[in-house]
Order: C-alpha cells, then sequence, then structure tokens
C-alpha cells in the first residue's frame, strides 16, 4: 500500500527523538540514530502500517492528568482494599460492547482499564471487552464509558 | 535540599505501593483479583520511584529516560494484564 | 554503610535461595519459573560488583530469551515422566565437580591487581574507551571470534536434528493469534522500539556498559516477540541471505583479523583504524548474533517451506 | 541520603522475597508468572535506585532494558499453555480466530 510521507516523516521524528533521549544528544551518535531512525520507520511501517490506527499523539497532553489521576486512585483502591483486616472485594465479570475499533485503540481501552481502579481487561470475545471487577456492585458500566470516550478523542479522526 | 526531600517523599510512597501490592498479590483470594493488585499497585510504585529519581537526574535527557523506563513497563503491565487474565479465564479460573 | 551491607546480604540470602529451589524445585515449571528470577537477581549481583556490562548480558538473556525458551520447552516435556526426586550418584559427582572447582579458584594465585592496570595502560590504543569492550573485540579478540563462531555451530547443530522432508523448511511452529487482539497489537507495537534500544546499546559499547551480544540478544528477543504475536514470519532455513547474515558478523571479525597480519600480527588492529574495525565487527556481529540467537529458541525446522 | 536509598532497595528486596515465595508455592501457574513479573517490576524499581547510588549510566540502561523485555517471560507463558506452544490465550476458546 502507498505510505504517507508524512506519518512516516512523523515516525521517523519520534524514533530520532529517541535516540537522542537515549544517547543524551552526542554528537558522534547522530549518524547511528539516523540510521536507527530510518531501520526503527520502516518496520513500525511494515509492522503498523501508516493507514489504520491512526492517533493524534498531539491530543495526548489533554488526557493526561486523567490518566495518572486514575492510575494512582487505582492504586490507592487496591492497596486500600489490601490492607484492609476484611478485604472488602466482591470479584466478578461484567461484558462490555465497545464502539471503538479493534486493535490499538481497543487494546489500548483495555489497557488502561486494567490500571485504573476496580477493573482487569481480559481482552475480547465476540468484539465485547472481558472485564474483571473487584467490586461488582459499583457502577462499573459508566466509568468504563468515560474512559472509552477519551480514547475515542485520541483516534482519528 | 528541597529537592531531596520531595525524593525521599516519592520514593517511600513508592515502596509503600509496592508493599500494598505484594501484600494483595499474597492475601487476594483469587487469580485475577492478585493480578489487579500486582498490576496497578506496582507500577503506581515504579512511578513513583522514577518520579523521585528524576529530581535528582544531572540532566533533561536522563529524566526522560526515567520516563522512557516507566512507559515501557506501563506498556508491558497493561499487556500483561490482558494476556495473563484471559489466560487464566480460558483455564476455568472464576 | 550497614543498609548497604544488609542489601548486599539480603541480595546474596535471595540469589542462593532461589538456586537451591529451582534445582530442588519438585516440578519442571517451577523450576523454570524460579530460573527466570534468579537471571533478574544475578543482573542485579552484577550491578552490585561494578560488573553492569555482564548485568546487561544477563539481564537480556533472562528476561528476554531464556524465559520464553524454558517456558516452551518444559510446556513440550509435559508428557515425559517426572524424574525421580533424588539420584545419590550424580548428587555426588555434582557435589565433587562443584568441592573441586571451588578448591582451583581459591588456590589461584592472583598477582594483584592483575591485568587491570595493563588494560589501563593500552586502553588508548584500543580504539574504544569501554575496558571491556577493548578486552573483548581487541586485546583479547581471538576468544570472542571463536565464541562468535560456536553460536553458529550450535544452531548447525538444532538444525541438523531436523527430518530428512523438513531440513530446509521454516523453524518453529505456525503461530495462530487473534488479529488486532492483544498480544497482536503489542507485537506490532515493540519490536520498532527494541529495534532502537538494541542499536543504542551496541553503539554506547564503545564507550560504556554495551555491546554486540547484549545487543543481538535484545534484537532476538523483539523479533521473537513479532514473530509469537504473528506479524512477522521466520524465513525457510535454506534462504541464501539468511545464512549469510548468520556468518556476517564472524566473517567480518575474521577478515578484520587477517587485515591484521598485515600490519603486525593476526588479530590485531592499527591503533588508528582501530576504532572504525572494532564498530565494523560490533555492528555486523549484533546482526548475526540476533538472527543466530532468535533461530536457536525457534528450534529445528518443523514446517515446510 | 545514600543510606535512605539503601534502605529503600532493602524493602523491595523484601518484596521480591515473599513474590518469590509465591513463585514458589503457585498454587496456580498464572501465580507463579504473576510472580516472576512483580519481581521484574521491582527489579526496575531497584536499578533505578542502584542507578542513584552508584550514579552510573548504564545501571539505567540496565533498567530500560529489563523494562523494555518486561513481558516476555508472560508473553512466552501464555504462548506455552496451548497445545502446540503457538496458540494465543483470545483464540484459545476456539472462537472468531
Amino acid at each position: 500500500m502507498p505510505a504517507s510521507p508524512l506519518i512516516l516523516a512523523k515516525r521517523f521524528a519520534l524514533f530520532a527523538a529517541l535516540w537522542l533521549v537515549l544517547t543524551a544528544g552526542a554528537l558522534d551518535g547522530l549518524p547511528f540514530g539516523a540510521a536507527a531512525a530510518a531501520a526503527a520507520t520502516w518496520t513500525s511501517h511494515r509492522l503498523l502500517p501508516a493507514d489504520r490506527d491512526r492517533l493524534r499523539l498531539h491530543r495526548l497532553p489533554a488526557i493526561l492528568p486523567r490518566f495518572l489521576w486514575g492510575s494512582l486512585s487505582g492504586g490507592l483502591d487496591v492497596a486500600a482494599r489490601a490492607l484492609r483486616p476484611r478485604m472488602p472485594i466482591r470479584p466478578g465479570w461484567v461484558r462490555y460492547r465497545s464502539a471503538l475499533p479493534a486493535g490499538l485503540p481497543l487494546v489500548a481501552l483495555g489497557g488502561e482499564l486494567s490500571l485504573m481502579p476496580g477493573t482487569l481487561a481480559a481482552g475480547t470475545r465476540e468484539g465485547d471487552l472481558l472485564l474483571h471487577c473487584l467490586d461488582v456492585g459499583a457502577d462499573v458500566v459508566s466509568s468504563v464509558a468515560v474512559e472509552e470516550q477519551r480514547i475515542r478523542g485520541l483516534v482519528a479522526p | 535540599m528541597i529537592a531531596d526531600a520531595v525524593t525521599v517523599l516519592l520514593i517511600g510512597a513508592g515502596l509503600f505501593f509496592f508493599v500494598a501490592g505484594t501484600v494483595g498479590f499474597v492475601r487476594f483470594p483469587d487469580v485475577h483479583s492478585r493480578l489487579h493488585a500486582l498490576t496497578k499497585a506496582d507500577n503506581l510504585g515504579l512511578g513513583l520511584v522514577v518520579l523521585g529519581a528524576a529530581l535528582q537526574a544531572p540532566d533533561a535527557a536522563t529524566v526522560l529516560k526515567l520516563v522512557l523506563v516507566w512507559l515501557l513497563t506501563l506498556a508491558a503491565a497493561a499487556t500483561v494484564a490482558q494476556l495473563l487474565a484471559r489466560s487464566a479465564l480460558e483455564d476455568g479460573a472464576p | 554503610m550497614i543498609a548497604s551491607a544488609a542489601f548486599d546480604i539480603l541480595l546474596c540470602l535471595l540469589i542462593v535461595t532461589v538456586a537451591v529451589g529451582s534445582v530442588a524445585a519438585r516440578d519442571l515449571f517451577g523450576a523454570v519459573a524460579l530460573y527466570i528470577v534468579y537471571g533478574l537477581l544475578l543482573a542485579i549481583g552484577w550491578v552490585r560488583l561494578g560488573a553492569v556490562d555482564v548485568g546487561l548480558a544477563e539481564g537480556a538473556i533472562g528476561a528476554g530469551l531464556t524465559g520464553v525458551l524454558l517456558l516452551g520447552a518444559a510446556a513440550r516435556l509435559k508428557a515425559a515422566p517426572d524424574p525421580p526426586r533424588l539420584r545419590i550418584v550424580p548428587l555426588l559427582l555434582c557435589l565433587a565437580v562443584s568441592l573441586g572447582l571451588g578448591a582451583a579458584v581459591l588456590s589461584l594465585s592472583v598477582p594483584q591487581p592483575g591485568l587491570v592496570p595493563l588494560v589501563q595502560e593500552n586502553l588508548a590504543a584500543s580504539g574504544v574507551g569501554n575496558p571491556v569492550t577493548a578486552v573483548l573485540l581487541n586485546f583479547r579478540g581471538w576468544d570472542t571470534l571463536v565464541e562468535s563462531v560456536v553460536l553458529v555451530v550450535a544452531l548447525v547443530g538444532v538444525w541438523a536434528l531436523a527430518p530428512d522432508d523438513l531440513w530446509d523448511g521454516r523453524p518453529g511452529a505456525a503461530q495462530r493469534v487473534k488479529r488486532d487482539a492483544v498480544l497482536n497489537t503489542f507485537g506490532r507495537l515493540l519490536p520498532p522500539v527494541g529495534l532502537m534500544v538494541g542499536i543504542y546499546i551496541v553503539w554506547i559499547g564503545a564507550y560504556a556498559p554495551g555491546g554486540a551480544f547484549q545487543a543481538g540478544t535484545v534484537l532476538a528477543a523483539v523479533w521473537l516477540l513479532a514473530i509469537m504475536a504473528g506479524v512477522a514470519e521466520p524465513p525457510p532455513v535454506r534462504r541464501p541471505l539468511w545464512r549469510a547474515l548468520l556468518v556476517l558478523g564472524p566473517a567480518v571479525f575474521l577478515l578484520a583479523g587477517l587485515h591484521g597480519t598485515l600490519w603486525g600480527a593476526f588479530m590485531s588492529f592499527a591503533p588508528a583504524k582501530a576504532k572504525t574495525m572494532i564498530m565494523a565487527i560490533e555492528f555486523t556481529l549484533t546482526l548475526s548474533i540476533a538472527v543466530t540467537l532468535a533461530m536457536l529458541v525457534l528450534g529445528r525446522p518443523r514446517r515446510p517451506a | 541520603m545514600t543510606d535512605l536509598l539503601y534502605v529503600a532497595a532493602l524493602v523491595i528486596l523484601a518484596n521480591v522475597a515473599v513474590s518469590a515465595w509465591r513463585v514458589l508455592h503457585g498454587p496456580a501457574r498464572a501465580d507463579r508468572i504473576m510472580g516472576a513479573q512483580l519481581i521484574g517490576t521491582s527489579g526496575v524499581a531497584l536499578l533505578v535506585l542502584l542507578y542513584l547510588i552508584h550514579g552510573s549510566s548504564g545501571v539505567l540502561d540496565l533498567a530500560l532494558l529489563l523494562a523494555l523485555l518486561a513481558a516476555f517471560a508472560a508473553v512466552g507463558y501464555v504462548k506455552s499453555r496451548s497445545a502446540d506452544g503457538a496458540g494465543d490465550p483470545e483464540v484459545a476458546g476456539g472462537e472468531d480466530p
């Protein structure tokens, strides 16, 4: 398939930035970095063709605070349940039909939910996300829908 | 000095989550609940340790490298959690 | 001071306990799981000993390849009957060998401070700033050359186990992976990042801990991930290009050594050219090691090409 | 400061010891791999602390390498669960491959 030069250039820039982080910007590493970034761009194009799963990375900073907050409350929640002597957990399963496209968006939602309070994804079955909940009494579905909306904001268009 | 104090606080908080994660890992009654403890608490603990270390970093590249370490671990955790949860489910765990 | 001593003591205790647990574990799976933990602790141990180069190699091998290799092997051995709990004669034999080795190491007269000053004096002539790379690629290049050949020979040995009708086929089983599911997506995302980290590790080897073996192992691991995630296919072992890749590193190493005979002696590099030659050897060796290790983990050809 | 970092490293090492007990005793195979996974994350945290103590950038590179390969043991495990060692837990149920 034809590769969009703009997307390839963006990926190359991303890998070049990664090289600069790894080498702390050492000058004599730049030729190696250019070659490495080119090889990584080619590999990423082979494995993840640019026409699918396009993410709007510039929108990432907007949802980052929410993600970090969710991650923090996820940790606090599970710590509180683990350390309380009576250990208040009521584990169970919920199936969630997501409107997100299969692939990176849906996998990212599952991964994110696994870091949020109370939910743990186990992949999909017949297109539904399988969610293990620490407390089936809580309103899981509506909080999942909120996270889904956030991921949706990252997916093109 | 202030940076040192904040580092100690952040690493201390990170340790709390590591300990809590391990307690949950030992106490929770079934495989999936244990996986909850492992995925959430430990990666939060690592994030706080990384943040504390970043305050001591000599340059910006080191800060970014520390963040990269955390991001890679998060990606691994998010993947492993889903794979192990499904694997245990297929094995018949409740 | 007390805290650092306590840390080292607890680390040593853990390493020994996990090692004993892995050897004595009643079931194969437990032994393998503990062995993965053992590799991780050992990498931290090497850091405490100031041998970060070895820690990198142990970390890459232990965390990346042995886990995949041994878990797969343990699953294949499921049908085999459990070995008897304790066999006296092998136990005594192992104990005798261990004690003999221990006695030999302890009785070695180590001229203090060893070869360290000699390496430091000649580091400038080696072409690289990392003393470990200087020893491995220049001062003691012979060993490394032969080691890189040994890896290829090991792979030929594995391939020789293929039945006649599959001898030029594809290694490993055909992967059944759900498209766009978790494993498939992870296998699309991580390999490019792993490629960058691998190239970085061989590059940094000229200045600081790193090098061809560590980098090759990382590349092998991410290639295996792509294969396990169903986004890459291992090549049939008869492909000339891939066979060339297997021997490229050792061949470049050997040619560089032969070039040295013009200057002085076999495997000696002129200081002015040493850096270029070492980098050329390191990069080609990284590729060869990556392909060889991944093919070793995949095993003998199992499918027609 | 260094002493405090060593104390922190000791706490994490104690966590590793407890998780190693889970690796040894299970009960489920998944528990053992989860223990190894937990020790992997703890190992990364330990190396970050050791980087602060030793100040050598190679230690941070080792932490980066372990973080990169953190999922490998678990991926190898879920693969080895299927009969031919080449499956995906999401197709184990036999539907929508």
